[in-house]
């Protein structure tokens, strides 16, 4: 048990010494996953609004199969954009295994069935009155969709908010296709919280790996009290 | 080859490295030198064996450096790899409770693995050997010191009984759970003494030539993959067995753990069985 | 402007709308009035382009608009639900809504705003939030929201069913001016047949799937077409009976009592006698002989029912007959339950409707 | 690419030759991810439900820190667990490290946070006036949350779907205090799909990875089903 | 046995209720009265436990209910939403749910429920899925459901704001039967004053966060105690004016126009005169002198406007009167604007109010 405490203290260390690498593959975390939650928004919500309002033949199975890909393993989700983007799939020509931009695709392909599923609870949480009168009221089809995500907007960004947290903490696939690469520079170096923790544990060091946990769930409360701060706005 | 990410001057070099050799740090060690000396970025990709030499055979890495002689030499056959050098070598070694309940110190290694599979088949609830069952180069060392003993590992060790469990996890993950049930396993020294502090286990069996674990480097191969990074490739492998990291390779540890980690395989090549050319020739 | 040709609305097994003709005109305040269940707010939603006939066409203007959905067509019209929902944000926005839509200029939007806020008498509200009005509030909130775009077609679900009648007049006010002075047509749906009254330039009593008349207040009201409209436009007398010669007048027989009827009838026909309560004359049982032509029954008075201002006053004459009469006259007549009486009221005030 | 077309034949393959190995993986899977997410819905729902009823102080700071704690990475809660029953731990006379009842408790202490958190989403989505008329009508505690719960099943099944899909997916946590042992008896081996996946892919046999991840989401499927039809009922 | 100690609320920064002072005794028919945004439905709330007071007490048979909220004082109260909300179930579960709650046997639920379903005549909805009723529909639910548990005191607010008159006339039946058999007290919320005072032996006027005026119906329609309520309760014509003497009768000076009262009033004192239009009179400008005493004023017709069955008549006799007779009435005596006419009233008829 003394391990956790020592996790404690060596967070604690960590973060007050400014330890350049736990502080480079801390920013790098975030990037990551916030570019990917964000990207994986910009395409799960017109997405789960799409399949929400559609009346498409095969909606119902839709949206069964997306509850189902809530459980496709991050190693999973790495090994198929592996393949895709290794030198010798489709698109390995780009030359992205091993980068920081294959992480994002990874973490970006990994949340949106659940963000696109929750955007559909989120809308389906709308009063019915709410979208006839908007629709009463003459609104095009963006401005009906901007206005139904603002009465969603509370459960909406709790959306965000899993999404980030599957994100941040998932660690399969950024291994597969980010490679958990120290290298001397910021840009070619794919490791980030999670895959340093691994990296911790596999050799044993569970009171680093315990503070490194420490300091993403810290990243993960400043982000979600930026997330509740707009929710209550 | 160069990615978009890095400055234009400075070349990159992609290793697929088997984890032993990354979770002690020697790469970290090695790789400030090469790069200064070099002006490249080294990429590390630690992963098992089974993995890395998927990296290499798809061409996602410039050069794999890993432990298994058999599947170094598939690989090479396949004309995925070239040009492999033998850099450092170390000793497996048979760790165990203290208690040592199937009593097969110091023996052999042959020796001490039919005992204790002998005591297991047998139904001492006490003995228990933990595989790490994950096709990594230890794995198939174990699986070649079966065979040594004179067993068909796929019937008569593996799945004959709960005595023998298969991890199907890393070296750590299978030293502390052999560590838990107080039972044997094969492990590389390195790994075994990074952890030590946290373990009751002990070595039991650490000397044999069975027991030699050896390190290479290889090429992959520019043929196969045209625009992959030869040069700089070359120049990692020629680095590592130059003189001066040799020496680097011998002290590496020394201060942390009383003992070194690695041989450096310069001068012991007849020990380790290879040609002389493979520890010493550059490559053109 | 709007025609309503067999439209019908179906949901499961259960048939709302039946095949509902209609034409409500330009400019015109049209009301739909109906018992509850009866399909006014299914009707008033299929107009509004918020759900799909399954039968039928309406058009607007010669235009079928369920054929090619399209928003210029639905931003023609603005509409007032049933139930109120608000955006969840300050009133001003909630009323902003439309305008916005429509790509108004800011200062536009606020100057209207703060029109429409004072329309509904909720001036000063404009930064509360929405969410925390009571229930007449928001209805007003929602008024001034379709009301603010100033939409060709107002349809209006019960507008007022949940304010006191201050509020009430002054809605009804806004909906006349607004029909007045824009020339926009209304439909408003209201289990207030009062308020269809006072509004409505036409009614459409929407009952079992149709309407069952079309008509003025005046024609709804004194000549409904049926015992069923009778019974809902709050026509209190409305005695069966069989028709029956008398003198060369028509007279009808109900359970022995003779009531004559101005209205030419076949002899022989079965009848229901609608007659307004208001028509009455309720007079004491010695008081002066009634004008010969009329009818004056006598008969007991069974019960007096304060209602509004008046009372209600019931009187057994074989069946029964009800009016409503000041309580101060009530005082006068000194009538009290069991008093003998006299009611009278002529053959023009009884309008007769043919039963099935 | 035609690694996850092999990956397609080689899951048919096992499925239909019922190989043995896999269906005693998929089928610990199974229990296991089952069992996980049912303790974890018994404490979820009640914890959820007095969290969004209460009105204690640091309620707000609590929902922060659930919704933080959908951050958690697996390993971080595999570390914790095991730091907790390894045989130095203060649980360690139990025994429980490496077995299948770690596994157990590791997952329904990953999926809790998200699912008290869906929980409270799910309460909140019910129309204020039936929590006013629950009471009005003389509900005593348990049948008000009985019939708030009953009104707002579809959010709260969903929210089974999602902690089951995150805990069937997740590896690293099953790793640690599991183990991924493969013994010859069914009750002393750990291992299940997601780690089976990890060894197949550390051992680059992508196929098999595929094939195995194929298997974990036709069950996933296969719940979804379940869950789905019992939401429309 | 409702008792209201200077009950107050405050939202925020608004106070809605400010010191409500009130008794409501056992086996009464009590209904809050007010405009849109009174603070009715938080009266109605605080009494029913689900909201707290800010301030003062409310008691039910002496205790205090919020001093300790007790499920047995709750189970002893049942309200009627005034935007109800079903489940998500049958309409006979949703009606049900009250009585599982007092763990009621199956057999006796089936048959109150069925019962109850009859009695808001919705007999055949039991199997609907309550999601998909109209609004009206929905509103009878709520009713069933509040009374099926057959509660001590019954709280209404606005329940038959979506309903239409025969409906209402049957919610109503219901409610005075329940009250009368059962004994239940009942506190009802309407803007409907007609409603109020068809129902209620006392109605409570909510203005400005207090009761201003409690009393029966009669004094409340017909004695109102400020000019407020005076406008609320429907008095069209509310006249200012300085009392002055005249020949030792009362007389008010409004604008030059003298109108007799009966009541004695201190001369110089500002007040407002209420008169009930019913209470008015409209005769041709020409015909016989009122008798002598009773005020009889010259004018010409302002407007006529129908309302109802009646018409309301507008004339200017320096300040605007109006009366609502019928049309009948109004075709007899030819009125059209601009006619002359004579309004006339007895000084009984006028109640004066002092103004602040
Ligand atoms: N939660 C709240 N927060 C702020 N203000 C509120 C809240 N609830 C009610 N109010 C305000 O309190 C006042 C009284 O509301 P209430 O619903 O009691 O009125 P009411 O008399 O029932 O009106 P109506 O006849 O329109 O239903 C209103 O002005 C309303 O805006
Ligand atoms: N989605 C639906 N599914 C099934 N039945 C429905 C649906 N919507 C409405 N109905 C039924 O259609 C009938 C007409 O409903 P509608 O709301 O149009 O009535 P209404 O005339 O507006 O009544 P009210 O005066 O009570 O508001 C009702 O019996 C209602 O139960
Ligand atoms: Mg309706
Ligand atoms: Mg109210």
């Amino acid at each position: 048990m003394y391990e956790i405490i020592e996790g404690f203290l060596e967070a604690a260390r960590l973060i007050v010494t400014l330890d350049p690498d736990v502080i480079a593959i801390s920013v790098r975390s975030i990037i990551i996953s916030l570019t990917a939650t964000v990207l994986a928004s910009l395409v799960a919500v017109p997405l789960g609004a799409a399949i929400y309002f559609g009346t498409f033949p095969g909606r119902k199975s839709l949206i069964n199969l997306i509850q189902t890909l809530y459980s496709l393993p991050t190693v999973v989700v790495g090994l198929l954009i592996f393949l895709l983007i290794s030198r010798v799939g489709p698109f390995g020509f780009m030359r992205l295994l091993f980068t920081p931009t294959a992480m994002v695709i990874a973490q970006t392909i990994l949340v949106l069935p659940i963000m696109t599923g929750l955007t559909i609870s989120a809308l389906s949480g709308v009063d019915p009155v709410i979208r006839d009168t908007l629709r009463s009221l003459g609104a095009t089809r963006l401005q009906f969709l901007a206005n139904i995500m603002r009465e969603a907007k509370f459960a909406l960004l709790a959306t965000v908010a899993i999404g980030f947290g599957r994100a941040i903490s998932e660690v399969g696939a950024a291994i597969l296709v980010g490679g958990n690469i120290m290298a001397s520079s910021f840009a070619s170096s794919t490791r980030v919280l999670t895959t340093a923790i691994s990296l911790e544990t596999s050799m044993g060091n569970i009171s680093e790996s315990i503070a490194l946990g420490i300091i993403l769930l810290a990243i993960a409360l400043a982000v979600n009290l930026v997330i509740t701060t707009i929710q209550h706005r | 080859t160069t990615t978009d990410q890095t400055p234009v001057e400075k070349q990159q070099l992609r290793i697929a490295t088997t984890t032993s050799l990354d979770d002690t740090k020697l790469l970290a060690h090695l790789t400030p030198i090469f790069e200064e000396k070099y002006n490249a970025e080294v990429l590390i990709v630690s992963a098992g064996t089974g993995k890395a030499l998927e990296y290499g055979q798809r061409g996602d890495v410039d050069v794999m450096m890993v432990h298994d002689r058999a599947r170094e030499d598939t690989f090479i056959a396949d004309g995925y790899g070239i040009n492999r050098r033998v850099f450092a070598y170390n000793y497996f070694v048979l760790v165990g409770p203290e208690s040592d309940p199937a009593g097969v110190a110091n023996m052999a290694p042959e020796a001490a693995f039919t005992a204790i599979r002998e005591k297991g088949t047998a139904g001492d609830a006490n003995v228990i050997f933990v595989s790490r069952g994950d096709a990594s180069g230890t794995h198939s060392k174990e699986q070649s010191l079966w065979k040594a003993a004179g067993f068909n590992y796929t019937t008569e060790v593996k799945g004959s009984g709960d005595w023998y469990q298969e991890a199907g996890t890393g070296m750590g993950a299978t030293l502390e759970m052999a560590n838990e049930k107080e039972a044997y396993t094969l492990s590389d020294i390195g790994t075994f003494l990074a952890y030590k502090g946290d373990l009751d286990l002990v070595p039991i069996v650490d000397e044999g030539d069975s027991l030699l674990n050896v390190y290479c480097a290889m090429q992959i191969n520019p043929a196969k993959y045209p625009d992959i990074n030869s040069t700089v490739a070359k120049d990692w492998i020629n680095f590592l067995i130059s003189d001066e990291i040799q020496q680097e390779i011998a002290s590496f540890g020394v201060d942390k753990y009383g003992q070194p980690l690695f041989y450096a395989a310069q001068d012991d090549w007849e020990k380790i069985g290879v040609t002389e050319a493979e520890v010493k020739d550059p490559i053109a | 402007m709007i025609e309503l040709e067999g439209v019908r609305k179906q949901f499961d097994e259960k048939i709302v709308l039946d095949g509902v003709v209609g034409r409500i005109e330009r400019g015109e305040i049209f009301a739909v009035i109906g018992p509850s269940g009866s399909g006014k707010s299914t009707l008033l939603r299929l107009i509004d382009l918020l759900d799909t006939p399954t039968g039928g066409a309406i058009r607007v203007n010669g235009a079928d608009i369920h054929a090619g959905k399209s928003l210029a067509i639905q931003r023609m019209m603005g509409m007032v639900f049933q139930k109120p929902a608000v955006f969840n944000t300050t009133v001003a926005e909630n009323i902003a809504v439309g305008l916005r839509f429509r790509g108004a200029r800011e200062a536009a939007i606020r100057e209207k705003v703060e029109e429409a806020l004072e329309m509904v008498d909720l001036s000063g509200y404009g930064d509360r939030r929405a969410r925390t009005l009571s229930g007449g509030e928001m209805q007003r909130v929602a008024l001034a929201r379709a009301m603010v775009i100033e939409p060709e077609i107002l349809l209006m679900d019960e507008p007022t069913a949940n304010l006191d009648p201050v509020s009430v007049a002054t809605i009804e006010d806004l909906v006349v001016r607004i029909n007045r002075d824009l020339g926009t047509t209304v439909l408003i749906s209201t289990h207030d047949m009062y308020q269809g009254q006072r509004l409505a330039h036409r009614l459409g009593v929407l009952m079992n799937g149709v309407f069952a008349q079309v008509g003025t207040p005046r024609e709804v009201f004194t000549l409904p077409a049926s015992r069923e409209v009778a019974r809902f436009v709050g026509i209190e007398n409305i005695v069966d009976g069989v028709v029956v010669g008398e003198n060369g007048a028509t007279a009808v027989d109900a359970g022995g009592v003779r009531v004559r009827v101005a209205a030419p009838l076949a002899p022989g026909e079965r009848v229901s006698l609608c007659i307004r309560s208001e028509d009455l004359r309720i007079a004491p049982a010695d008081a002066a002989k009634a004008p010969p032509g009329k009818n004056a029954l006598p008969g007991t008075v069974a019960s007096i029912v304060p209602r509004g201002p008046f009372s209600r006053v019931t009187v057994d004459c074989g069946f029964a007959l009800s009016s409503v009469i000041s309580w101060k006259r009530v005082d006068d007549l000194d009538l009290r339950e069991g008093s003998s009486v006299t009611v009278s009221f002529a053959p023009e005030s009884v309008h007769a409707v043919r039963r099935e």
